[in-house]
């Protein structure tokens, strides 16, 4: 015959290399539980920053250092900032995964989200827990009316 | 592989709030990057933070947050029908209407928050 | 082109051909080539049942299965086969339980069962329930699971390539070859439609599972590809057919499609009714009615359509009413076939009886076998390592009218017996030489087609065929029309010489491949109306109007059809005379005597 | 010549269905053919009747006009899964899809499924499709000797995976998928649908094994309730529910 292909029994099918793991499901977990909880915390947030008393126009330094004075609203800052940042970063690595085809762009695009995570998480965190409501020196009218009874 | 490209796939509320929901999401994540960082100011000083905020303040700045508030809006009712589809077993089936019922909510949260905000925004 | 050698070939990847390479491919190197992806076989459309005396819900043996098999076949059913096949179902089923088949459960949690049209108890007494079914989609849950259980068994598939010939070492169709004398079976060749490529399998064992040929019919239930390619090959390589001029007109057809609703739908409770609302098989068959078999049951709405009792504006259909069922019993037994309804005619079954009319159905002859499977080039001897199973076979287990769920069964059965045969017989023999040529005539016959330059078209004749079949060899048949059909058919095998494709090309040429099909359809039409025209008498799926009764005295044989040529004789067009020779074969007899067949 | 047998053509057949103009769009994918490797529209002007099919359309124009459209099929009633296509921009089978559920006053755009590689015409390569099938072991698993009967199981055991043993392997659910447009190794509905068929049957005995593989950052949790499949889906299987159960099922496995 022209061309003798007599193919040996094949061995057994092979599966692909797999990438197992209960990682994709604490992700999308996670992601359902930080949702719930950030529809309350956001809200809240958005209601007092934009709708209560004056809304967007009462934001300024003092009103921020207002709510910073009390600890339960730094931890609650605190949270957000934390569930949002890692419910939006895990997001957007789904979106890279999905649309990066090449492992390159992939791995470039993912080192920039994680650096840009640590960073704004890590300047978020110093910020509320150095938070200082009254710093010296400041023009006084610019602060919060408490920092005038100091 | 072919290369012109065909027609759009014609997919219904699942597809295209899932591409909404994709969208607002990646939104609000950067919007979110730039708020922490603006508001990590108030360390620097409280006329570095009070200049930045200003600029929030003014009414092109106040129709872009009404958007964000928006899509915000958007993306937490639309998250919770998927959540809701995924946990409660007749979600799946009931899909359709959950959609509906979210854009329900976030029509009746609109409109309780934009009179009030544009106010804040134009009305001075 | 490409050379591979298996020990066994498995031609088609339908029930047959899987059930087949599951036995073989543990016990022998096996290659299962199949034109259409497996889990596109038409054993997937099979929808009422497959039967088994499993006496899970009522009492019931295989004996009683087996005198209903002879006597819905109307006697003329080899009667050993019949018995192997309704001892062996019993195991066909668990079988398949085990595999993983989600069969429709008893409130015990058995497999459950359902009546089907001719199977009774105790000798006809009544109807019994033998089907084991999966709502209506039994065939396809035999052909999935089969699929899967290949997966797991790491079955070698070649997926849409098409056998084009079988070699076999001596030329059966242009030499007598003394009886006795041994003749053996090569390999086979095959065209892979994605390349264009031929590709040469040797083998040892060759299994035909090639399934039926409606498509020689207009209104049909069988796909597009069924086109009896196994049967022709074997035709043409010299092998005789049998009793090819049975064909079964399945009763309910949606009217104008031919798309089946099954049998189940009078097993579950459905009426046929007239265009007067009239329950009319009480008149044709007052034990059994609705469920009588299925060629009584086609001729009496063809009867009652003929003598202007039809429905509709042309009164051309009758009604099948399910409107007095349970509209969640019917959701839960036959959702698929009430989907077609309302699908393909907007009709509503739970309040609108559906507009049904015969259409072929199943193909009782094929290529003959013994019990194990082993075809048989007369009517002694067998072709060493060949074998045939399912639809393309004829074993006969069928007789000259198939029982109803008695095709998924037979497709398990032998299926399952030519696996283990052809694997055995592999182990011991040796590989017969292959010509260094084995492909040359495929391969001039597709460039021929490929290279004319413009003929007739495919369509047109194919057309042409299946109109007159429906006119000429249907469910009622007589001396002139089947003569007219003949020089129809005869017509066209000349204008298939020059026909030609549009599509030049190699990849994927379905174009060239459907020209070669209906070349197939052709060779196989004639088989079917030369044998229609010397059977004079009316027997099972065969009626000739001018002789309406069955003849025992001259013709309770099996027809042996052989088509012989001289091959150096061509026509200008290079095609060379053939004719089809007819021989009778005995019917085997044990058991049962012929007796009238009343229901 | 018999009286009976008279052809019941179908435009006369069942009630009065009129004939009518459509045209089809079809897109053309001819690599051997004069433009090679670029794809394009093709217009065929048809005249047709009011129970023909999409697919009924295609063999016309195949049959008629011109025989290099090249497109799979068989059993011509949707249960084979060969003709899976987008028509008007949606997933369907052509033969499942009669001409005149559509708006016929517009061409008809017929393509090929999204997402996996065109051979030819309508013609896809099926087998990365088939290869995640093959994965998540698609085939009933038990242990121990068979039983000399059936093995019992209830209606109610039945009736659990019901839904997701109608698959037809068409498709016509994964290449709708958004997430496998873009992401080619997701293994895709229809391999969950399969594997979500065996891991709720009561006779199984290797769901954790499939659970197992379907956790792969490809499997389930890639799917992001898009509900393309469920509305491709010809035999009409919940699929996004059938997910949603598989998912739920690692999780309890998980805490
Ligand atoms: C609509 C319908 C309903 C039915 N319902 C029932 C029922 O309820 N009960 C019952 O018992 N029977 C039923 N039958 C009959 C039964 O389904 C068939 O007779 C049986 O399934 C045939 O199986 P098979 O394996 O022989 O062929 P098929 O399943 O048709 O398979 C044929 C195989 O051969 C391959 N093939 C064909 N030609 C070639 C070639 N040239 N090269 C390579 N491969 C080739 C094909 O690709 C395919 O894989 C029904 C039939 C129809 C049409
Ligand atoms: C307000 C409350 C919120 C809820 C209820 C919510 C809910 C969800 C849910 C359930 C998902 C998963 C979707 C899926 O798996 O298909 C998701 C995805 C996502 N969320 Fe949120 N989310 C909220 C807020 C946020 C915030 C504040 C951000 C930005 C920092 C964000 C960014 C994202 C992104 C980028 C995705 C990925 C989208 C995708 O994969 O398509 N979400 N959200
Ligand atoms: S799940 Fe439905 S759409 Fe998907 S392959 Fe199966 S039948 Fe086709
Ligand atoms: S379309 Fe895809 S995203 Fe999920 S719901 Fe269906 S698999
Ligand atoms: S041709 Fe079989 S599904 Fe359409």
């Amino acid at each position: 015959m022209s061309t003798p292909v007599i193919t040996a029994p094949r061995s057994p099918y092979a599966r692909r290399k797999t990438t197992r793991g209960n990682f994709e499901l604490y992700g999308w977990v996670f992601m359902r539980i930080s949702g719930v909880v950030l529809v309350a915390l956001i809200f809240t947030h958005l209601f007092v920053n934009l709708l209560a008393g004056e809304g967007i126009n009462a934001i300024d330094f003092a009103f921020v250092a207002g709510k910073w004075a009390s600890l339960p609203w730094r931890i609650v800052d605190l949270i957000m900032l934390w569930l949002a940042m890692m419910h939006g970063t895990n997001g957007v690595r789904t979106i890279i995964n999905d649309y990066a085809e090449k492992d390159r762009t992939r791995g470039i695009l993912k080192v920039l989200l994680y650096s840009a995570f640590v960073i704004v998480v890590v300047t978020g965190t110093l910020v509320i827990f150095t938070f200082d409501p009254c710093p010296a020196g400041a023009d006084p009218a610019l602060l919060a009316d408490f920092c005038k009874q100091l | 592989m072919p290369k012109a490209p065909g027609t759009l796939y014609r997919g219904r509320e699942g597809m295209w709030s899932w591409v909404a929901h994709r969208v607002t999401g990646v939104l609000i994540f950067f919007f979110l990057l730039v708020h922490v960082l603006d508001t990590a100011l108030v360390r620097v000083s409280p006329e570095a933070y009070n200049a930045v905020i200003g600029t929030y303040k003014n009414p092109i700045m106040g129709l872009g947050e009404a958007g964000l508030v928006a899509a915000i809006v958007f993306h937490a009712f639309n998250g919770l029908r998927i959540i809701l589809v995924d946990y409660w077993s007749k979600g799946a089936k009931h899909h359709r209407t959950l959609f509906w019922i979210a854009m329900g909510l976030f029509v009746v949260t609109m409109a309780g928050f934009l009179p009030r905000h544009l106010m804040h925004v134009f009305g001075g | 082109m490409q050379t591979h050698q298996y020990d066994v070939v498995i031609v088609g990847a339908g029930g047959a051909g899987m059930r087949a390479a599951l036995e073989s491919s543990t016990r022998a190197r096996t290659a299962v080539i199949s034109k259409l992806y497996p889990t596109r076989s038409h054993t997937g459309a099979a929808q009422g049942g497959m039967c088994a005396a499993l006496a899970n819900v009522e009492e019931d043996n295989w004996e009683w299965h087996t005198f209903d098999t002879v006597k819905g076949g109307d006697y003329l059913v080899d009667q050993d086969a019949a018995e192997v096949m309704a001892k062996e179902a019993i195991d066909a089923v668990l079988d398949l339980e085990r595999m993983g088949l989600p069969f429709n459960r008893t409130p015990e949690g058995k497999i459950d069962q359902r009546r089907f049209g001719g199977h009774t108890r105790n000798h006809g007494e009544a109807a019994v329930r033998r089907s084991c079914y999966a709502a209506d989609r039994t065939g396809h849950m035999i052909l999935q699971t089969l699929y899967q259980n290949c997966v797991k068994n790491d079955v070698e598939f070649f997926n849409e390539f098409y056998v084009l010939d079988i070699i076999l070492d001596k030329d059966l169709a242009h030499e007598d070859v003394p009886e006795g004398e041994p003749v053996s079976v090569a390999g086979v060749v095959a065209y892979d439609l994605a390349t264009g490529e031929i590709h040469v399998f040797r083998a040892k064992s060759v299994i035909l599972a090639t399934g039926g040929a409606g498509k020689i019919f207009k209104t049909t239930s069988n796909a597009h590809t069924l086109t009896g390619d196994g049967m022709a090959l074997a035709l043409r390589r010299g092998l005789p057919l049998e009793d090819m001029e049975f064909f079964q007109f399945h009763p309910t057809g949606l009217a104008g499609l031919g798309i089946l609703l099954s049998e189940a739908a009078r097993g579950e409770g459905g009426i046929l009714r007239n265009g007067d609302g009239e329950r009319f098989m009480e008149r044709y068959a007052p034990t059994i009615k609705d469920l009588a078999p299925r060629d009584i049951v086609a001729r009496s709405m063809a009867n009652e359509v003929r003598e202007g009792r039809g429905a509709g504006p042309n009164k051309d259909y009758v009604l099948l009413d399910l409107t007095h069922l349970e509209p969640a019993h019917i959701d839960a037994k036959l959702p698929d076939i009430t989907e077609f309804a309302r699908t393909y005619l907007g009709i509503e079954p739970y309040t609108e009886p559906v507009p049904v009319y015969p259409t072929a159905h199943y193909a009782m002859g094929g290529v003959p076998t013994n019990i194990t499977t082993e075809v048989l080039r007369n009517n002694t001897d067998v072709v060493r390592g060949l074998y045939a199973a399912g639809e393309v076979a004829c074993v006969s287990v069928h007789g000259s009218n198939r029982l109803g769920t008695n095709s998924l069964l037979d497709i398990n059965v032998f299926g399952k017996r030519a696996g283990v045969a052809a694997a055995e017989y592999a182990a011991s023999a040796a590989f017969v030489d292959m010509p260094d040529d084995a492909a040359a005539g495929t391969i001039a016959e597709l460039e021929a087609m490929r290279s004319r330059p413009d003929g007739e078209r495919v369509a047109d004749l194919r057309r042409e065929l299946q109109e007159s079949m429906d006119r000429g060899a249907q469910v009622f048949r007589t001396e002139a029309s089947l003569t007219e059909t003949l020089a129809v058919v005869k017509d066209l095998q000349k204008r298939y010489g020059r026909v030609s494709v549009q599509d030049k090309g190699r990849l994927f040429n379905t174009d060239l491949l459907e020209a070669v099909e209906l070349g197939f359809l052709l060779d196989l039409a004639e088989v079917v109306v030369v044998g229609a025209l010397e059977r004079k008498e009316s027997r099972g799926g065969h009626f000739r109007e001018d002789y309406p009764d069955r003849d025992d005295a001259n013709f309770m044989v099996h027809t042996m059809a052989y088509r012989r040529g001289d091959a150096a004789a061509a026509d200008a067009a290079g095609i060379p005379p053939h004719e089809i020779r007819l021989e009778p074969k005995p019917v085997v007899v044990t058991r049962y005597q012929p007796m009238e067949r009343k229901y | 010549m018999t009286a009976t047998i008279e052809q019941t053509g179908p435009a006369t057949s069942v009630g009065e269905v009129p004939t009518f103009e459509v045209t089809l769009r079809v897109r053309r994918f001819l690599p051997e053919g004069p433009r090679g490797d670029e794809s394009y529209w093709d217009d065929h002007v048809l005249t047709m009747h009011g129970t023909d099919r999409v697919l009924d359309a295609l063999h016309k124009i195949k049959w008629e006009q011109d025989g290099s459209l090249t497109f799979r099929r068989s059993c011509a009633h949707g249960i084979c899964g060969s003709d899976a296509m987008r028509i008007n921009g949606r997933n369907r089978l052509a033969c499942k899809t009669l001409l005149k559920d559509l708006d016929i006053r517009k061409p008809i755009t017929v393509e090929p499924i999204k997402g996996l590689p065109v051979i030819k015409d309508l013609v896809v390569d099926m087998e990365p499709f088939f290869a995640s099938y093959r994965e998540i072991m698609p085939f009933l698993v038990t242990s121990g000797n068979q039983p000399s009967a059936e093995r019992i199981q209830s209606p109610e055991q039945r009736a659990v995976y019901d839904d997701t043993t109608k698959c037809i392997l068409c498709a016509a659910c994964t290449s709708s998928c958004p997430v496998f447009w873009t992401d080619g190794q997701y293994f895709g509905p229809a391999a969950i649908v399969n594997a979500h068929r065996f891991i709720f049957d009561s006779r199984d005995e290797a769901a954790t094994q499939r659970l197992e593989i379907l956790n792969d950052k490809e499997g389930v949790w890639r799917c992001r309730t898009t509900f393309n499949c469920t509305e491709a889906c010809p035999r009409g299987i919940e699929i996004t529910k059938a997910i949603a159960e598989v998912k739920r099922a690692m999780i309890t496995r998980a805490f």
